[in-house]
């Protein structure tokens, strides 16, 4: 279709009134602030309660299907591929791969910081092939961390956890050959 | 049920807290801006007129709701408006326990669509539907240009 | 199944900061929309309408706040959500109101403020993960596309340069647009290779800009654009949209499966079975460069990792063999989520009624194809365009 | 091409369910209404649509947390931004535009993971005009109650009558979370908090999931269960500006009805039904619903009531399940369960609360405080 080229939509207004932070800091724009109450306690249910236990008592959890022989982790009380009930508890390892990584100069409020935050998938030994979790990286550096590398978990010692993702303070390498 | 297994013990069913709260800064935008910096300035309640429909809005808007036009035309509300319903609260929006209770109206000025939902301020136990009020406002050195500049509605007599 | 086609768009000017408020952008865009089919709301029988997070605008249920800006008075109005995926999703549901039988005519309406939320609205982002396995390590949302990118580069061994000559193509397009924030006639790959590194490989010039905007699309049955005498109408050949698990950690994230079943659904209903060959021009979505290149092999229109090779050879140029974000794209024009449904569908209604003005894509063209995508790196919407 | 509904699924409703995790009680639902229909969501479903939003749940974008309960992991899923008749509407549409032969609706509340309920209905208002001015936002119930029962000339004592059918209905349900033995006096006496509208004029809030299974017609016969025909819907929105809207008639209801209606060809809604489910967050929303649906007169409600017409067995029982007064109000997930109770006594399986001879039924939803925006759906069993 080349026949009717327009310079510009038929009846078009582009519409819009820029405004700069200027604007908004000086209060010339007329605004109104506010923050909402959003708070949530959400139930954890019966896989994730389970988890944030073991992960307490140092340990990661998962949960297996016996139709498709998927351990299954993070853990779930149904397979989303069989759509039945998962069947077992088994425990995986607190070892495993590092799927894809990012250095990243970002917290999360988009502030830049000088010490990079390590952070990505780890697949975890024992569960099925890929399965794992987010997670913080340390002592690697930009240069030798890599998709591939073996690590393992580095937990806060046991009276400092509280049954949270953070009771491993991160993911470190594992020398080559040692595993 | 559903699941093959589920825990019987209450103590191992944990909860996990968190927000999805942030600081948000709203533009008045086109319309806000007509009617707020009125309320600022002079305390003048501005009506949108869309001669679309031949109808007059309040508050005023930069586009008419039911034919979509753009208004082009601007007004003034009558000074005088009535409560159109009432209702006290006696809880706050965390559920606690007011004092007092809070007025709260319905205002509707004649020949205007719309009106206003604001606090009714006079005795819980005198205010009713069909009083005859007007609108009070801040002094002028401490309107900000928000809705809060407005006070409310207080009885004409 | 019948027949739908677009038969006008409009959309507000993608910027940082607007003054209006989500309702007054809405109904910008809707008047522009009404304004180029010549209708008016008494012609529209139902509206559609997408928008992503409520915390961007930072009201709860913000589809009825805004509905009046929709031309939503009195009238039945829905809101569909699929995160970024709504983009080129409630064109979609619309399809489904008129090609149902239902409405004749119907308003599709999308609309983002994403400045309203402080510090930045990255921070709501924060609430886009898993409250207990992802949100207690603090994530930012670009960390999403570092490690996707990773993956992908690492997989199909990208150089990095070959991802930045997307960011330059499509903010080199983007100065032919009226409504884009961020076009740069003179962009080159060096700049985007020497941008600021936010969560490598990401950096700053690989990013499309957080942006306040909306737009609007009118589609009418065919029944209704005979009897509207619709000089260039655009019809909707193919449909389609897919989500994958939420467990994204136990997902490889080299390539969009879902977008590739999106797609399928999609040209199977459009008849189209090579569409490599079949399809003239794309507005992949494009957040961040990387993932054009993403999005063209999930649209099957060219192999795994064969897009970055492509793009380096220029096929993917407005006068290329298989030109892609002629609009300029999310990373030229801007990014207001759900709104840069105005830079996909909506350009693929301009380009193919001919009405894309300087963007116009010189060759001819018949057949254009568009995703979005959104949720946790896991749905994708495709919608399949004829002139 | 009609559509039929074929598969129910719901779990009870309960002040709070520390058990389950929101996508745990999703798929109790789901499973419960797969099984009901006799389908394999892998193998037999089209397509999933989920009725949600980011606030009740507490998530950013919740549609990515919605596939994999629901059986739609890598299949063609989306969450409307609405109430679940809204949903089942999309439903419908993508069946009835041949893309689908079975799809699967679902909406829930998880609102005791919400901690903060009056604050979040205070951040949907006018964030220019409304929100600033703060205060627990059932105030605007109250307004409203002022308003309609004004205009309307029903009382307060008639909205008590309400409260008391609904929580004794719900004696008979067992899904129900407030059922009680209550007396039109008892509930009279309830302390004002909003007045005129008092503590038990408002439904309180519960958690349960609701999956419904479409069909088409075509497919709609294979299933086990009798299909229930789907044979109106609409919805509709009055303005979202509180100043602006009918305050004393509920327009959306109109809008959606006149809608419904004319799919379904009823021209004599008042005498059309055997049993409608009606919102009744509040409740004198339920006389307010009543009469914009056209199941009641205006100006004669008060005398139906009082005649017992919209009792279990009154001509058209109003809310046999116990409504949200009764059962507990889940958000957007209502509209889904009152078009489950209704397909449930059309059905024949609604147990001691059963309305006899339950043929043709409607239900009808609101999206609560401060939309303007509800939905009717007209169901009817055999041809």
């Amino acid at each position: 279709m080349k026949a009717k080229v327009r310079a510009k939509p038929k009846g078009v207004a582009w519409a819009g009134e820029e405004l700069s932070q200027k604007q908004i800091d000086r209060g010339s724009a007329l605004q109104t602030r506010y923050r909402p109450e959003a708070k949530y306690s959400w139930a954890a249910g019966q896989a994730m309660s389970r988890f944030l236990e073991e992960l307490q008592n140092g340990k990661l959890i998962a949960r297996k299907c016996h139709a498709c022989q998927r351990t299954l982790f993070p853990p779930r009380m149904f397979c989303e591929q069989c759509y039945r009930p998962t069947d077992e508890w088994v425990y995986v390892k607190d070892s495993g791969t590092i799927e894809t990584f990012s250095v990243s100069y970002l917290d999360k409020d988009a502030k830049r910081i000088t010490e990079p935050i390590f952070v990505g998938v780890v697949s975890v030994d024992g569960a099925s092939p890929q399965m794992g979790m987010m997670h913080y990286f340390g002592e690697v550096t930009k240069e030798t961390i890599r998709i591939g590398m073996k690590v393992k978990a580095v937990w806060k010692p046991p009276p400092e956890r509280t049954g949270s993702v953070l009771d491993i303070r991160y993911w470190k390498p594992i020398p080559e050959g040692r595993r | 049920m559903t699941f093959l297994e589920k825990t019987a013990d209450p103590r191992r069913l944990r909860h996990w807290k968190g927000n999805v709260e942030a600081d948000y800064i709203y533009t008045a935008g086109i319309g806000g801006e007509k009617m707020l910096k009125a309320v600022k300035r002079d305390r003048t309640l501005v009506t949108a007129i869309c001669t679309h429909c031949d109808r007059t809005f309040f508050p005023p808007r930069m586009y008419c709701e039911h034919c979509l036009s753009q208004i082009r035309k601007w007004g003034k509300a009558p000074g005088k408006a009535t409560v159109a319903a009432v209702s006290l609260a006696r809880v706050d929006e965390n559920g606690a326990t007011l004092p007092e209770p809070q007025v709260w109206g319905l205002f509707r000025f004649e020949g205007v669509d719309g009106g206003l939902v604001h606090r009714l301020l006079m005795p819980p136990g005198k205010a009713a539907a069909g009083t005859a009020v007007r609108p009070v406002f801040k002094d002028a050195r401490k309107r900000t240009g928000e809705i809060t500049d407005l006070l409310g509605f207080v009885p004409l007599k | 199944m019948r027949k739908v086609a677009c038969i006008g768009a409009g959309m507000t000017l993608f910027r940082r900061r607007l003054k209006e408020t989500p309702k007054e952008l809405c109904w910008e865009a809707t008047r522009m929309a009404l304004d180029s089919a010549k209708l008016e709301m008494k012609d529209v029988d139902a509206v559609v309408t997408g928008s992503a997070p409520d915390a961007f605008d930072g009201v709860h249920q913000k589809g009825e706040y805004y509905a009046d800006g929709c031309g939503g008075f009195r009238k039945p109005i829905t809101r569909v959500f699929t995160g970024g995926g709504t983009a080129v999703f409630s064109p979609i549901a619309a399809w489904w109101h008129v090609a149902s039988g239902l409405a004749d005519i119907v308003l599709v309406v999308n609309e983002e403020k994403m400045s309203s939320c402080y510090p930045h609205p990255q921070s709501v982002f924060a609430h886009i993960w898993d409250p207990i396995l992802d949100r207690p390590l603090q994530p930012n949302l670009v960390w999403i596309f570092a490690m996707e990118m990773n993956r992908y580069m690492t997989v199909h061994k990208i150089k990095k340069e070959d991802i930045a000559r997307v960011a330059v193509k499509n903010k080199r397009n983007a100065v032919a647009h009226p409504a884009a924030q961020l076009a740069d006639a003179k962009i080159t790959v060096e700049d985007v290779l020497n941008s600021e590194m936010m969560a490598w490989p990401v950096q700053r010039l690989d990013i499309s800009p957080p942006s306040d905007g909306a737009s609007a699309l009118v589609l009418a049955s065919a029944d209704a654009v005979k009897r509207l005498h619709v000089e260039s109408p655009v019809w909707f050949d193919g449909v389609g949209w897919c989500i994958d698990s939420t467990m994204w950690t136990d997902r490889d994230l080299y390539f969009p499966e879902y977008l590739a079943r999106a797609s399928q659904m999609a040209y199977k209903q459009a008849r189209i079975d090579q569409p490599r060959k079949q399809i003239d021009f794309a507005e992949p979505y494009d957040p961040f460069d990387y993932k054009e290149l993403h999005h063209m092999e999930g649209l099957l229109l060219c192999n795994k990792g064969e897009a970055p090779k492509l793009t380096r050879e220029g096929v993917t140029q407005r006068d290329g063999d298989l030109p892609t974000c002629p609009s300029g794209g999310l990373l030229g024009i801007g990014n207001p989520i759900a709104a840069t449904m105005g830079i996909k569908v909506g350009e693929l209604y301009w380009q193919l009624s001919g009405q894309a003005g300087k963007r116009q894509i010189p060759k001819e063209i018949h057949t254009g194809v568009t995703n979005a995508w959104g949720d946790l790196m896991q749905f994708s919407s495709v919608v399949v365009m004829r002139a | 091409m009609r559509v039929a509904i074929v598969g129910i699924g719901m779990t009870p409703f309960r002040p709070s369910t520390p058990e389950f995790s929101w996508k745990e009680l999703m798929y109790d639902a789901a499973t419960r209404a797969y099984a009901d229909a006799g389908v394999d969501p892998r193998k037999d479903v089209g397509s999933f649509v989920t009725c949600a939003e980011d606030y009740w749940e507490g998530f950013g974008i919740f549609d990515e947390f919605v596939p994999d309960q629901l059986g739609a992991a890598m299949r063609p899923t989306c969450t409307v931004s609405g109430d679940g008749i809204q949903g089942l509407a999309q439903g419908a549409m993508q069946i009835q535009s041949g893309l689908f032969d079975v799809v699967a609706v679902e909406s829930h509340s998880k609102a005791s993971d919400l901690l903060t309920y009056p604050h979040i209905v205070q951040h949907a208002l006018d964030p220019i005009l409304n929100k600033p001015l703060r205060g627990h936002p059932n105030y605007l119930a109250g307004l409203e109650m002022d308003a309609y029962l004004r205009a309307s000339g029903l009382t307060a004592r008639d909205c008590a009558a309400v409260i008391a059918k609904n929580r004794t209905n719900a004696l008979r349900n067992p899904f129900a979370a407030y059922p009680s033995k209550l007396t039109a006096d008892e509930a009279d006496r309830s302390p004002p908090q909003f007045d005129p509208l008092r503590a038990l004029d408002q439904a309180a809030l519960a958690d349960a999931g609701i999956v419904l299974v479409l069909a088409s017609e075509r497919k709609a016969r294979r299933f086990a269960a009798t299909p229930v025909w789907l044979r109106g819907f609409g919805w509709g929105t009055d303005s979202p500006n509180l100043e602006a809207r009918d305050w004393t008639t509920a327009k959306y209801a109109e809008i959606a009805a006149a809608a419904a209606y004319k799919m379904a060809k009823v021209t004599k809604p008042e005498r059309a039904f055997q049993v409608a489910e009606v919102d009744d967050r509040f409740s004198y929303k339920e006389l307010e619903h009543l009469e914009a649906a056209g199941l009641s007169k205006k100006g004669e409600t008060a005398r139906r009531l009082k005649r017992g017409d919209f009792a279990l067995n009154g001509g058209l029982a109003v809310n046999p399940s116990g409504g949200s007064l009764g059962c507990g109000y889940i958000l957007d997930a209502s509209g889904l369960h009152r078009v489950a109770e209704v397909a449930l006594q059309l059905r024949g399986e609604a147990g001691s609360r059963q309305v006899d001879r339950a043929r043709n039924g409607v239900a009808v939803s609101w999206r609560g405080i401060p939309t303007a925006t509800g939905g009717v759906a007209v169901l009817g069993v055999g041809k």
